[in-house]
């Protein structure tokens, strides 16, 4: 693959909060959010990023589109460095890539009609202006399942579902080459999920449009990816093609997860054996030393406490840091 | 955080130095005091002389230095008009300006706060047009009026409040009504807005949610959400209020600093203006300081630097 | 826009913000027409006839707001002082606020050096007694109305750009700012579509709180013989004129005071019933 | 009634109770109630004795003052020749840097030349020198020199009737009576000078026995005490005149025709009758009665506005701007009377109003930067022609803004001449001229009107002073 | 099936307007002591507006204007706002739908879950702190005692999801009503939390009103479900019953929609065709009407009433009888 086609790469990024002591020196621990991870998406690509709440997803997909600064690390888009740039060339880079944000409420200002917040991108970039751009963001409306004449509503009179395909629309207006997509449908019900989802693949295959997809719903990462990567206190623990991960998950914690999937079928669901993760909740603030998942891990043994495993590319392509898997 | 402080501290000096020179400069250019020192049938050579006496005649540049050197050895120079150091002069006037600014950030907040906060809680009602129309009557009688006005009812028809002077709590409360009528007003429309601001968020409806009654989730969330404008408000009223105070003071023969500037201005009094000016910007500095830091304080997603 | 619309959104509007509307309205016509309406000549002085109250009659004229220390018909100084008041008023609360809240955004959203430079030059401007700032501008420039809107804008846009910058300080944080950044909305973009609709609520009530303030303002210079220059009237100078007789002439302040109190009341009204229309929240109400 | 203090509310405080330096009238109500002077006026407003007990003139220049050997000091000490001399000589010290010199700069020096006897001499002949000696305080000259010129300032001592208790800048001045005054038994055991600088609160203060008597009441306020039984008013015709400088030198103003259409064209009965509520009489000269040099003889301009329209027509001056500087300082009524009076006679009038200091630079500079005319109120407090005419209208006089040789001859003369007749005859000439060549225009003799307790005895004198005294409570 | 004791929470027709439209439109149904409702339905068709309702917390825009809401015998409506207050989080508690903004952003999250503690026990600030911890630990945020200093924004969206389900939980209310309480969670949390919700259930009978779209979570945890569309009741059914046997072509469909894992990635998934019709066009019809396949002119001029079908089923639509054709269209 050569290097052109990458739409994403992600070297080493690490970021912490605290440290630096707030206000009035009320310190705390330094918080690392995020904690060197390494990460290619090429054009067309789809790449899943699960993981536990608060392991640092939300804090990747920021850095990524440079609304926060990494520690260490570099973040190119399209050959370009995140890191260190400034107002302007930031302002380029971001022709190129577009985010949907974790909190439709906080993310859509309160005092703007959703019509100018979607149409927003198309005007300062000069794509459409006057009857054009109303058109346009009709047609995007449309597309996740509004209505063009909700364009003069204020976000306040939406549902929470509703908010979220703003968000949506803003975000694929500009029809970029890279998208994060923070929890995108996860308000959303199964119908309208659908909808988005196609509507998400249909402009990946006209535009190839690459995805990062930051989603809870193991179901959904299956239907759409074409790579999972599976992170835990900052770090990533597993990299695998989606079928290699589905049909062989590695990681303990990865298999914890699959295991917890509920099942839409009360049935099953109700009879199905759980792996239940014991131990005590690691706190980021407080990375246990060698495994992060040690303390939790039901195949952990001395060296887990000891020693980081690293990635470790396994026989079907996929890679693993875990000493035991 | 020490850094800022420190960075913060530097640029306010190079502030507080900027004034200085400012109304050094300015307050020269607009000519001396020696016209108004001498009597009225002095001869042209006669203010030449004494001009050159109190060493007005300098030129500007060398009586900077002269000023400046003084400062560095804490030497704010002596009034011309009353012969005695300015910083006596205007020290001797600082306990009753802060008295009466106190009074009147007293009356402002004390009162203004609260009725914002009411108006803001308890919109439609009849609370609410009465607080409206002391609000606005604060914002429109001019406090040459509203000073003569209160000594005619309180002090002269009533014989409640003594008529003026300065020496006790009861002279003290028609000066700080007076001076404090219009920043309340001020501060109950900035903290009704505010509020009512605030009220549409989603995190009152999960506050009630929660059991808390609307009037503790306005003083335990809302208040401190609505905060920012009102501190900022405060901070600006407080430099207002110490500098701003001419004519309550002079209408109720408060001997505050107001007073003593502008009668200072008025006589080119320079070194005592000079060291009104150099208190009033330290404060002022000060506060706006305060302020950020309060900012930073109240809301912790504001970073004082970036 | 359709008639239907119209009419429905004129319905909307409460009926106190309509009678404000015409109070308003009201002042700034008889502002602009005083030379006709007014009854008499507003310099017009008749030293035999001062300090008459209100309904006085002489030489076939009723003078229906009395008359003023020098024998005026207050009726007429009032309908004149109204120009001069509501002119210096709205220019220097315009003024100011354009460039005080430009520049507090700016420093508020920008940082670093700019920021400094503005709030530094905040405090200075807020370190000088104002009233050193007007002697000194008259003393240079020489009275007169445009140096009035002038001494008065320069002292007071520092407190606009305090406002402005504390709350692009608060706002600048919150996630929704950020999404524009990312949809690549330029500095100026952010500012006056996002920023500014969000701040506008306390900036409003600066701005009308000025506004009384600088009829206010104007009258304490009059005070100190630094306003508008006799016999030109404002509502302030007659007022602090009057304040010499209140015992004996209540007149003199009553009428000045009682349409200033109107007008302030009105700008209020209006201010809140504007920043309502900014918060779509309220406004749906 | 039993009270055994005053209360005085004065519109400011003293700027300084060092007699030496400043001589505004707050300073110098309260200072001359703590010092005694060499001179003083007598009701009727002649020159008498104070500390001097007599004066002879040895030659044109030279004076010879006999000193009351019975005068102590309020610490005990005795005064002295040697006082009287130091305190001349203290004024006339350059380094005092007294704004007051300019009143004493005539003085070359004061020697003491015998028990009790002082010599002091004139650079030239100077028949001011006496009223202006009515203004020179004496001061302790051991004191001074012991404590220093600063601290001599903040605690004053003198040898008059009040020491001073307590000064509380900005607030007010406590006096009390010092028991071993050499001339009589000051009448009250405390006397307070309250700083209260509006007017209407003094009044207020007044009304309601804040303060028993009160300073600077305005003809207005004067009119309206009158119904009241519990206050009064009091007031005495001074020297102060309210006149209008007309700049003879630039603008408009320069032809004369205007000028004396100005001086048609105002009613000064009007003024006085309305404005000043009678609280002034009208006057033909620059000049009041109290003066050394008033005439009565010189014919002023009756108010004739169509004889004014005519010379302005003549002058070909219909609708000339002329500026009419003013400050804060002039009563603004009287002057916008002025201006309508004016104008009503084909003129336009456009009054410029700026703060005290930037008015005296412009009256005082350049006569095309001078404005074409401005109020004054003025008075020298010494009583005589020449504090007034000559600063006023003496070429070269900083104030003056007008040139005609003559004139300046005549004032000069005047101000060396002893003789009263030849120095009237001389004044009476002047004036003549300038009521021909208008440079200014006497309007009024002000009044000084005070406000007190209907059970005050006092009756106020035409040189503005406060002497407490001079006050009693009525039985 | 056991016979469900009286019912703790009782909606009864309530109707919701917005601009004068029924919004929501003449929804019931009851909750049971010990029982997990689940609500379900098309984004914006007021699942969250019925909940806001049951706490009396409805936005100034919205009017309740037809029906009661009672818990066990006390009309909610009926009290005053100071009797309503105490029930709130205590009675009856909720989840709010986005945490992140329903949080005081300047607040830490420990005053504020505390602070529902002491609205209604007036514990001491310490003990109140001290039960925060606990809960904390409950919903599974590691390091609780740092967390509780916190604020908002320094927490991620599924950790304020967790404190907003701290908060709801504190008290121990009788009724609680979660409005996707666990979409931020991933999936190992969300099951610790649904084990939590399912304790309260089983071991104080709390009645949970649990408004989701995860039909993994449905089946996991509720007894019965509720179906809405476009403002209006489409479907009651005990959990099993639905999944097995949709009595409401919109339910089918619905359940049609969700990934199968035989489903071939990236390939379109099954949707229903058209839009919610906004309130200013919902007719005098069956509002599913023009999206429905079984639909005829009589749904187009009929609303139809909810129709018993026995077992605790009922279903809104004339055509149940022919539902076989729908899943026919869905396989
Ligand atoms: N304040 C408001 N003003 C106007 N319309 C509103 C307001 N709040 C909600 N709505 C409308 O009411 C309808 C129901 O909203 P509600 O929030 O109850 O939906 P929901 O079922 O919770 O949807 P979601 O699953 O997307 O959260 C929506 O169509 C929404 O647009
Ligand atoms: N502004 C901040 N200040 C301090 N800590 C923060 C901040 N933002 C995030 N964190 C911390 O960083 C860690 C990672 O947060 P992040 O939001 O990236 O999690 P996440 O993976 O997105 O979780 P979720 O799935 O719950 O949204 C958390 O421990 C969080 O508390
Ligand atoms: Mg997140
Ligand atoms: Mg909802």
């Amino acid at each position: 693959m050569s290097e052109q086609k990458h739409v994403l790469e992600i070297r080493d990024v690490a970021v912490h909060f605290g440290g630096n002591g707030g206000l009035f020196g009320k310190t705390g621990a330094v918080v690392k959010a995020v904690n060197g991870v390494t990460l290619d998406i090429v054009r067309g690509e789809t790449v899943a990023l699960v993981g536990e709440s608060g392991c640092g997803k939300s804090t990747l997909s920021n850095t990524i589109v440079g609304l926060q600064q990494p520690v260490a690390g570099s973040v190119k888009i399209g050959g370009e460095e995140v890191v260190g740039a400034d107002r302007k060339k930031l302002n380029d880079i971001r022709r190129k890539v577009q985010m949907i944000f974790q909190d439709p409420a906080l993310s859509l200002d309160p005092r703007s009609t959703i019509g100018a917040t979607i149409g927003e991108p198309l005007i300062v970039r000069g794509v459409a202006k006057g009857k054009a751009l109303k058109e346009r963001v009709g047609a995007l409306l449309q597309q996740v399942g509004l209505r063009p004449e909700h364009a003069d509503r204020y976000p306040h009179q939406f549902s929470g579902g509703q908010r979220q395909r703003v968000v949506i629309a803003r975000a694929l207006a500009l029809e970029p080459d890279l998208v994060i997509c923070d929890e995108p449908v996860s308000a959303l019900d199964v119908s309208v999920r659908a909808q988005i989802l196609n509507l998400l693949v249909a402009l990946q295959k006209r535009t190839g449009v690459s995805y990062l997809f930051v989603s809870h719903d193991l179901g959904v990462v299956r239907h759409i990816c074409d790579r999972v990567v599976v992170m835990y206190l900052g770090r990533f623990v597993e990299i695998a093609d989606r079928d290699t991960f589905f049909a062989n998950p590695k990681h303990p914690y990865t298999k914890a997860l699959m295991s917890a999937v509920p099942e839409a079928d009360p049935e099953v669901q109700r009879s199905k054996e759980r792996l239940i993760l014991g131990g005590e909740l690691p706190s980021p603030a407080m990375i246990p030393s060698g495994c992060a998942f040690h303390t939790r891990c039901p195949l952990a043994t001395e060296i887990c406490g000891r020693e980081r495993p690293e990635l470790t590319v396994r026989d079907d392509g996929a890679r693993v840091a875990c000493h035991h898997a | 955080m020490l850094t800022y402080a420190v960075q913060r501290l530097i640029q306010a000096v190079i502030a507080i130095f900027g004034v200085l020179t400012i109304v050094f400069v300015v307050m020269h250019f607009s000519g001396d005091p020696t016209l108004l020192l001498v009597p009225p049938d002095a001869s042209a050579q006669m203010i030449t002389e004494l001009r050159h006496q109190l060493g007005f005649d300098q030129p500007l540049w060398v009586q900077y230095l002269n000023y400046l050197g003084g400062l560095i050895r804490f030497d704010f120079g002596q009034s011309v008009v009353q012969r005695i150091p300015a910083i006596d002069i205007v020290m001797s006037r600082v306990p009753y300006t802060m008295m009466l600014a106190g009074g009147a950030i007293v009356v402002a907040v004390g009162i203004g706060i609260p009725a914002g906060i009411m108006m803001a809680t308890r919109r439609g009602g009849w609370l609410e047009r009465v607080l409206t129309a002391i609000v606005v009557t604060g914002q429109s009688v001019p406090t040459f009026l509203s000073g003569i006005l209160l000594i005619f009812v309180f002090a002269v028809t009533l014989r409640w409040l003594p008529t003026s002077g300065s020496g006790d709590f009861a002279s003290l409360i028609m000066p700080s009504v007076a001076l404090g009528a219009l920043s309340m007003s001020t501060f109950a429309r900035m903290t009704r807005i505010s509020i009512i601001d605030e009220l549409g968020k989603d995190y009152v409806r999960a506050g009630r949610a929660r059991g808390l009654s609307m009037g503790s989730v306005v003083t335990r969330h809302v208040l401190r959400n609505a905060a920012i404008p009102v501190i900022t408000i405060a901070a600006l009223e407080i430099g207002n209020l110490l500098a701003g105070a001419v004519i309550v003071e002079t209408v109720f023969a408060w001997p505050g600093i107001g007073q003593l500037a502008i009668q200072s201005i008025q006589s080119r009094d320079f070194l005592v203006v000079q060291v009104i000016v150099l208190l009033i910007s330290f404060v002022y500095v000060l506060t706006s300081v305060a302020a950020d830091f309060v900012y930073a304080l109240v809301d912790p997603r504001i970073r004082l630097a970036r | 826009m359709n008639n239907a619309l119209l009419t429905t959104r004129l319905r909307r509007v409460p009926i106190s913000v309509m009678i404000v509307c015409l109070i308003l309205t009201i002042i700034v016509v008889l502002a602009i027409l005083a030379p006709y309406v007014a009854p008499v000549d507003p310099s017009k002085q008749n030293l035999l006839g001062r300090l008459k109250p209100p309904g006085f009659e002489r030489g076939g004229i009723t003078y229906w707001f009395g008359t003023d220390d020098l024998g005026r018909d207050l009726l007429s100084r009032t309908l004149y002082g109204a120009g001069v008041s509501l002119g210096v008023a709205s220019l220097s609360v315009v003024v100011s606020t354009l460039v005080g809240v430009t520049l507090g955004m700016v420093a508020g959203w920008f940082r670093g050096a700019v920021e400094i430079v503005i709030m530094r030059l905040v405090d200075i401007m807020m370190s000088i007694p104002a009233i050193l700032l007007a002697v000194l501008t008259v003393a240079v420039l020489g009275p007169g109305f445009l140096k009035l809107v002038l001494v008065l804008g320069l002292t007071r846009w520092p407190r606009y750009t305090r406002v402005a910058y504390a709350q692009t300080l608060q706002v600048a944080n919150l996630p929704f700012i950020k999404a524009s950044e990312l949809a690549g909305a330029g500095a100026a973009r952010i500012l006056f579509r996002h920023i500014l609709p969000n701040i506008a609520g306390p900036i409003l009530i600066v701005a009308t709180a000025e506004f009384g303030l600088m009829i206010l303002m104007e009258a304490g210079l009059s005070f100190l013989g630094l306003g508008i220059q006799p016999p030109a009237a404002s509502w302030g100078a007659i007022m602090s004129v009057g304040r010499e007789y209140i015992e004996r002439a209540w007149w003199i302040v009553a009428f000045p005071g009682a349409c200033l109190f109107l007008l302030v009341f009105s700008v209020n009204v209006l201010g809140d019933w504007l920043r309502d229309q900014l918060d779509p929240r309220s406004r749906s109400r | 009634q039993s009270k055994d203090a005053l209360t005085i509310d004065l519109s400011g405080d003293a700027a300084t109770l060092d007699p030496h330096l400043q001589w505004d009238t707050n300073s110098y109500s309260i200072y001359r109630n703590i010092f005694d002077n060499l001179l003083t006026r007598n009701p009727a407003g002649e020159i008498v004795p104070q500390i001097a007990k007599s004066w002879k003139y040895t030659d044109d220049k030279t004076i010879e003052f006999e000193i009351h050997d019975d005068v102590t000091f309020q610490d005990g000490s005795k005064l002295t020749a040697e006082d009287v001399a130091f305190s001349i000589n203290r004024i006339i010290d350059p380094r005092l840097k007294s704004p007051q010199l300019t009143q004493f700069d005539q003085i070359a020096k004061a020697e003491v030349t015998g028990t009790n006897k002082v010599t002091m001499t004139t650079k030239s002949a100077y028949p001011a020198l006496l009223a202006q000696l009515v203004k020179l305080s004496i001061v302790p000259k051991a004191y001074v020199e012991k404590v220093g010129d600063q601290e001599f300032n903040a605690k004053p001592l003198g040898s008059g009737p009040y020491k001073l208790a307590n000064w509380q800048k900005g607030v007010q001045t406590e006096l009390e009576a010092y028991g071993n005054y050499w001339r009589v038994k000051p009448p009250f055991a405390k006397v307070a000078f309250r700083t209260v600088p509006d007017a209407s609160t003094r009044l207020a203060d007044l009304k309601t026995g804040k303060a028993d008597l009160i300073s600077g009441v305005t003809p207005d306020q004067a009119a309206s005490m009158k119904s009241e039984t519990a206050i009064k008013v009091l007031s005495a015709p001074t020297e102060r005149v309210g006149y209008l400088y007309i700049n003879a030198e630039a603008g408009p103003t320069k032809d004369v025709r205007v000028r004396q259409a100005i001086a048609y064209a105002i009613d000064r009965s009007a003024l006085v009758d309305a404005l000043l509520a009678g609280y002034g009489n009208p006057v033909n000269i620059v000049g009041a009665k109290p003066i050394f040099g008033y005439t009565d003889k010189v014919e002023g301009y009756a108010y004739d506005p169509k004889k004014a329209k005519a010379l302005v027509k003549a002058a070909g001056a219909e609708g000339a701007k002329l500026e009419f500087l003013t400050s804060p300082a002039y009563n603004r009524a009287t002057i916008e009377a002025i201006q309508q009076m004016i104008n009503e006679v084909g003129l336009n009038v456009e009054i410029a109003s700026s703060d005290q200091a930037t008015f005296l630079k412009r009256r005082q500079g350049e006569p095309a930067n001078a404005g074409s005319m401005a109020f004054g109120a003025w008075s020298c407090a010494c009583q005589d022609a020449d504090g007034i005419i000559f600063p006023l209208f003496r070429s070269g006089s900083i104030w003056a803004k007008y040139k005609n040789p003559q004139y300046d001859a005549l004032v000069d003369g005047a101000r060396v001449t002893l003789d009263k007749n030849e120095r009237l005859a001389k004044y009476e000439q002047a004036y003549q001229i300038l009521k021909d060549d208008v440079p200014g225009i006497g309007l009024y003799q002000a009044f000084a009107i005070y406000g007190a307790n209907a059970k005050l005895n006092w009756t106020p004198t035409a040189n503005e002073a406060m002497f407490v005294t001079d006050m009693s409570w009525q039985q | 099936m056991e016979v469900s004791p009286s019912p703790l929470l009782t909606v009864d027709s309530l109707t919701i307007d917005i601009a004068g439209a029924h919004v929501v439109d003449d929804v019931s149904f009851t909750v049971a002591p010990g029982r997990v409702m689940a609500l379900v339905g098309e984004s914006g068709c007021g699942k969250s507006l019925t909940s806001y309702a049951m706490l009396g917390l409805l936005p100034p825009a919205a009017k309740r204007t037809v029906g009661r809401i009672m818990l066990e015998n006390t009309d909610l409506a009926r009290l005053t706002e100071r009797q309503f207050r105490k029930a709130r989080g205590k009675d009856i508690s909720i989840i709010f739908q986005e945490p992140s903004a329903s949080l005081d952003p300047l607040s830490t999250v420990g005053t504020q879950i505390a602070e529902a503690f002491r609205a209604h026990h007036g514990a001491s600030k310490a003990e109140a702190f001290e039960k925060a911890r606990q809960m904390l630990v409950d919903v599974g945020i590691p390091d609780p005692d740092r967390r509780l200093h916190q604020y908002p924004f320094e927490l991620s969206g599924g950790m304020c999801q967790r404190i907003m389900i701290s908060i709801a939980l504190i008290c121990g209310p009788r009724v609680l009503v979660a409005d996707e309480p666990t979409t931020a969670l991933d999936v190992t949390i969300q099951a610790q939390i649904l084990d939590l919700m399912k304790k309260l259930v089983a071991e104080r009978g709390t009645a949970i009103v649990l408004i989701t779209h995860d039909m993994g979570v449905v089946a996991d945890i509720a007894d019965d479900v509720a179906v809405m569309y476009a403002g209006r009741m489409a479907e009651i059914a005990p959990v099993h019953t639905l999944f097995r046997e949709p009595k409401h072509p919109y339910t089918a469909l619905l359940l049609a929609s969700v990934p199968k894992l035989d489903h071939a990635p990236k390939a379109d998934l099954a949707t229903i065709e058209g839009m919610v019709p906004t309130p200013s066009e919902f007719g005098v019809g069956c509002r599913f009407h023009d999206r429905c396949p079984l639909s005829t002119d009589k749904c187009r001029s009929q609303a139809p009433p909810l129709f018993d079908c026995g077992d605790g089923h009922r279903s809104a639509c004339w055509h149940i009888d022919r539902m076989a054709e729908i899943r026919e269209v869905g396989a």
